[in-house]
């Protein structure tokens, strides 16, 4: 898995294709860096994502809930067409916001 | 069956075999001319069905998964099948957001994203027979329209 | 049987089938983490044998070809199984420039091809009964060689 | 199939994957333009191809036959290193020889 730390932000860059096959790693390992480096801010780039699954989507809700937990917040960056479809119908944009890099 | 083009593929339960099974299947559908985003839907809700043999019907456990497809004008049809333990209640698994599985982060969202990304979808399955998942779409409905009304 | 990851493919003798099923084999052939020159040897011997099985097994009769692949460490195995017309002599059929359609502009390099591009190639057929073409590759050996040579 | 002609000379743009399937449509159309158009030279462009199986040798040699009996020649152009291990060990290097524009 491809991250980033600076102070409490986690910035996840996710993989070309995210399925089940990769999510399994990626949700083991961000559970590790978030609770050993104090994240409160996490970051899920899909910037290198063409593919993702609803697997993707349980790596996303799981991570909120134990962000959550930790009064912590998720954010999605670099969403194309594609992702932000997934993000909606899924509903996971009710728990996690995307930043927009135009607007900044 | 003159005009229908089909294909089966059968494969080992792993989790490494989700990518190759749903590339396969977008080779197949190559032949209509797909767009991008038609590719990617195929993808994604054949993904699901591979997904959901793998952890739901096999618990993880390598058996084989059966995917048949077949192309008959501009429709695609594809058949995801298990011998899994099945489903008891199809409509309750059907929920989005229902999963048997939330301790290993299932969202409870592949049947609702095969519904989203296909025309249609139907499930057969009975409690330790597996199950059978059909699924349909018609490629090329955007083009189709648009020739239509440019006349 | 434990660590051998296998799938087959099962489809139509069908001309526009060739590019699927090359793709498909690719497809599985990724877990092994191949070179693009290995990923490109694979597919021209499978084309190979497909395209055999659908001009001269079936003589351009829609058919079903079966494909079997497994992947057991870094060897890449695959079987392409038809049941078409056979091979009477198979010596004089894998020599090169050999072929009986040279109306159709064969080079009669298909068999030199998949003997060139794959490590092993063994073939066993009976006129009237169909033909079967079992190839193997192990991946990654110049990988193996350089890691060997730089210790 | 993608083409150029100029005065007897006739460039054929081969696809991106030379099989079987493809090969078909290729002999029967370079065939026609050959023998409608007076064409002495054809010219493979082999640029954007990135697979090509013994079929294509196959139309390559087909081709070969009818310009030498017309008097012609058959080139090679844009041939990367995959394409060049598959003229050599099909042999029509000793038939159609390779533009090296580097050269020229
Ligand atoms: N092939 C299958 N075999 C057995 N049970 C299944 C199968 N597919 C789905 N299910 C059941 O239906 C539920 C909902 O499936 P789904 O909507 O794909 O969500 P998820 O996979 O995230 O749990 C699963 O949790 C599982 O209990
Ligand atoms: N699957 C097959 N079924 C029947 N005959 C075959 C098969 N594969 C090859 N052959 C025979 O072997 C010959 C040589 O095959 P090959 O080297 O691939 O050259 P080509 O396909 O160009 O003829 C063919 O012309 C054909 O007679």
């Amino acid at each position: 898995m491809n991250y980033k730390i600076q102070e409490n932000y986690l910035t996840v860059y996710l993989p070309k294709e995210v399925d089940h096959y990769n999510a399994e790693e990626m949700r083991k390992e961000a559970d590790l860096l978030i609770t050993h480096n104090h994240i409160r801010y996490l970051i899920f780039d899909f910037g290198e994502t063409e593919f993702c699954d609803s697997s993707g989507i349980g790596v996303i809700m799981g991570r909120y809930r134990l962000l959550n937990l930790l009064g912590g917040e998720v954010w999605a960056v670099h969403v194309g067409a594609r992702m932000r479809k997934i993000l909606t119908l899924s509903g996971v944009l009710n728990i996690m916001k995307i930043y927009e890099e135009e607007r900044a | 069956m003159r005009d229908t083009n089909e294909m089966t593929i059968i494969f080992d339960s792993r989790p490494v075999n989700e990518g190759f099974a749903r590339v396969a299947a977008a080779a197949f559908l190559t032949q209509l001319n797909p767009t991008i985003e038609e590719v990617a839907d195929v993808k994604t809700a054949i993904s699901e069905a591979v997904t959901n043999a793998i952890i739901h019907a096999y618990g993880n456990e390598v058996h084989n998964i059966e995917i048949h497809c077949s192309i008959t004008g501009n429709l695609f049809q594809v058949e995801v099948k298990d011998q899994g333990i099945g489903i008891e209640d199809i409509k309750q698994a059907m929920e989005p957001l229902f999963t048997t599985k939330p301790e290993e982060d299932r969202a409870g969202m592949g049947f609702a994203f095969m519904e989203a990304f296909m025309d249609h979808i139907s499930v057969q399955s009975r409690a330790g027979e597996g199950t059978l998942v059909t699924m349909e779409k018609r490629i090329g409905k955007e083009r189709e329209t648009w020739t239509t009304q440019s006349l």
